[in-house]
């Protein structure tokens, strides 16, 4: 893993992980802060998922 | 008059139940009870009960044709060795 | 009796009877393709339904749906590919016609909700459901032969 | 035993059923009537636990017993399925034939696979807020994992999904409903009883006392028991073939 791709891949995670915060906080009504902390984890989860994936299925 | 949407739904179902008992051939009956499922979840949602309406989405639109039609397949791939 | 849950009665009664007959009758192809419009027009009158009944979390219901729906028409897609490579069910007419109901009914119901993060969430629902059914029609008019992946 | 006898006492049988069917109907209280003395109760005491859907407080507080009978019919249900559909001797594993998938379905089922996972948990969190809870959540979690199966082959899905991790995820999710409910015991109250942690503000995600924490283990059990589940019938449709000639 050379730093370049390790760049590269927290670019992506943290592209994911901010995308799908965004998506958790249109989801839930109130917003306060044990949402925000249970959104930022769960975001986190499905942005290694989503990285995961797009690797298992690119690489043959 | 809301209940006009009831009734409807009632209905749907119903059509869409006896549709899947009529249909023989298991590939299309999961079509069938994948839109029974779908009506099933209008019902509950109609008669204030989303829990049971969100289960029933959750279950009835993606996991059951997913495990009826794998089951069909692997039924019909075990056909065809059996008879090479 | 509002006009919400008349207008889910009108898109029940039209969009589902039609999908609920065209799944029972008929070729193979067209009931794969029915199925695929009975998620793409019950969507959205589950959407009409959480507005007339003025509950905002009905609208979970049509969320786990636009997401759902189409996974299922890609495993009828997927796992019917070999009965469906002989007539190509290519029915891009009523795809687009049904995708255009939902996207009316999403565009009125944010402008009746108003800028709000309820809005976006109905707009997430609309892309979620519109671009699931166009997927999903691709995927089944031959979508599973497609180019190989680099 | 002939079969017009056999008919015959269906007939009789069917008659009877509809008859008591048709009295049992005309007992029944009038549909949406004023007063529901079951549900009235139900409603106080979930709202007294700061509870906001009073399904989830029936299904994981006041009857907490009963969703852990239905955790393990889940639970004995895949150990049948995994024990059942397992490889026999005579069968061999052939590796999955990687598909050709149009590039727009793949694009599809990589951008939507994170976005239903996150939905999926969003149902199991606000399992006591809005409708939904760890049932339906666990079920649309477990549906996302299986995007990279209907998007792209199987080999893709093997690589994201090992499947003994979530085997043990399963029991042990299973485990620490059971665990959460002992600690009831312990704590000198009766099993799987909501009075150990505070009730917290109504409508917040931390409402409900032991609600939401049994919510996210079933959520938990009923996501992996369906990877499980789903591992099983994937590995006979798609892997596993009988030996040539046997």
């Amino acid at each position: 893993m050379t730093r370049r791709t390790a760049l590269a891949a927290a670019a992506e995670l943290l592209a994911w992980w901010a995308g799908l915060v965004l998506l958790w906080l249109v989801f839930i009504s109130t917003v306060d802060t044990l949402e925000r902390i249970v959104g930022a984890s769960v975001a986190a989860v499905g942005a290694l998922l989503a990285r995961a994936g797009r690797r298992s299925v690119i690489w043959r | 008059m809301a209940d006009a949407v009831i009734v409807v739904a009632l209905l749907l179902t119903a059509a869409s139940a006896t549709a899947a008992v009529a249909t023989r051939d298991p590939a299309r009956q999961a079509l069938v009870l994948a839109v029974l499922g779908l009506l099933l979840g209008v019902v509950f949602t109609v008669l204030q009960a989303p829990d049971v309406g969100l289960s029933q989405l959750a279950v009835g639109s993606a996991l059951t044709p997913l495990l009826i039609m794998l089951s069909v397949r692997k039924v019909r791939r075990r056909g065809k060795e059996g008879d090479k | 009796m509002n006009g919400w849950i008349l207008a889910a009665t009108v898109l029940l009664t039209a969009g589902g009877g039609a999908a609920l007959w065209g799944v029972a009758t008929g070729p193979l192809s067209r009931r794969v393709v029915a199925q695929n419009l009975s998620t793409t027009v019950i969507c959205p009158s589950l959407l009409l339904l959480a507005q007339g009944y003025g509950r905002t979390s009905y609208v979970d219901l049509a969320l786990l749906l636009a997401l759902l729906g189409p996974v299922g028409t890609l495993v009828f897609a997927r796992l019917l590919a070999d009965e469906l490579t002989g007539d190509r069910p290519a029915a891009w007419g009523l795809t687009w016609t049904a995708a255009g109901v939902g996207a009316a009914v999403v565009l009125v119901l944010c402008a009746v909700t108003g800028p709000s993060r309820a809005m976006v969430k109905l707009l997430v629902i609309g892309a979620l459901l519109i671009s699931g059914n166009v997927v999903a029609s691709r995927a089944l008019s031959g979508g599973l032969r497609g180019v190989r992946d680099g | 035993m002939s079969r017009r006898l056999r008919l015959w006492l269906l007939g009789v049988g069917g008659a009877g059923l509809a008859a008591l069917l048709v009295a049992a109907c005309l007992d029944v209280p009038a549909f949406g009537r004023r007063s529901h003395p079951y549900g009235e109760r139900a409603v106080r005491a979930s709202l007294a636990r700061h509870t906001a859907n009073v399904v989830s407080s029936v299904n994981f507080d006041q009857r907490a017993y009963d969703t852990l009978g239905e955790m393990s019919i889940l639970f004995a249900a895949v150990l049948g399925c995994v024990v059942l559909l397992r490889q026999a001797g005579d069968e061999h594993r052939a590796d999955p034939r990687p598909a050709e998938v149009a590039l727009p379905v793949r694009r599809y089922a990589l951008l939507v696979l994170p976005v239903a996972l996150v939905t999926g948990l969003y149902v199991i969190a606000h399992g006591q807020l809005s409708p939904g809870g760890g049932f339906q959540g666990g079920v649309v979690a477990a549906t996302a994992l299986h995007l990279l199966y209907l998007g792209a082959d199987y080999r893709a899905l093997e690589r994201v999904r090992p499947t003994g991790v979530f085997e043990v995820t399963d029991s042990l999710a299973a485990c620490s409903y059971l665990v959460l409910g002992l600690a009831g015991l312990l704590a000198g109250t009766a099993f799987l009883a909501n009075t150990l942690l505070p009730y917290g503000t109504f409508n917040t995600l931390s409402s409900g006392g032991l609600v939401p924490l049994l919510n996210a283990a079933i959520g938990m059990e009923v996501a992996s028991a369906v990877v499980v589940l789903l591992a099983g019938f994937l590995d006979q449709a798609v892997e596993i073939e009988r030996e040539k000639g046997s």
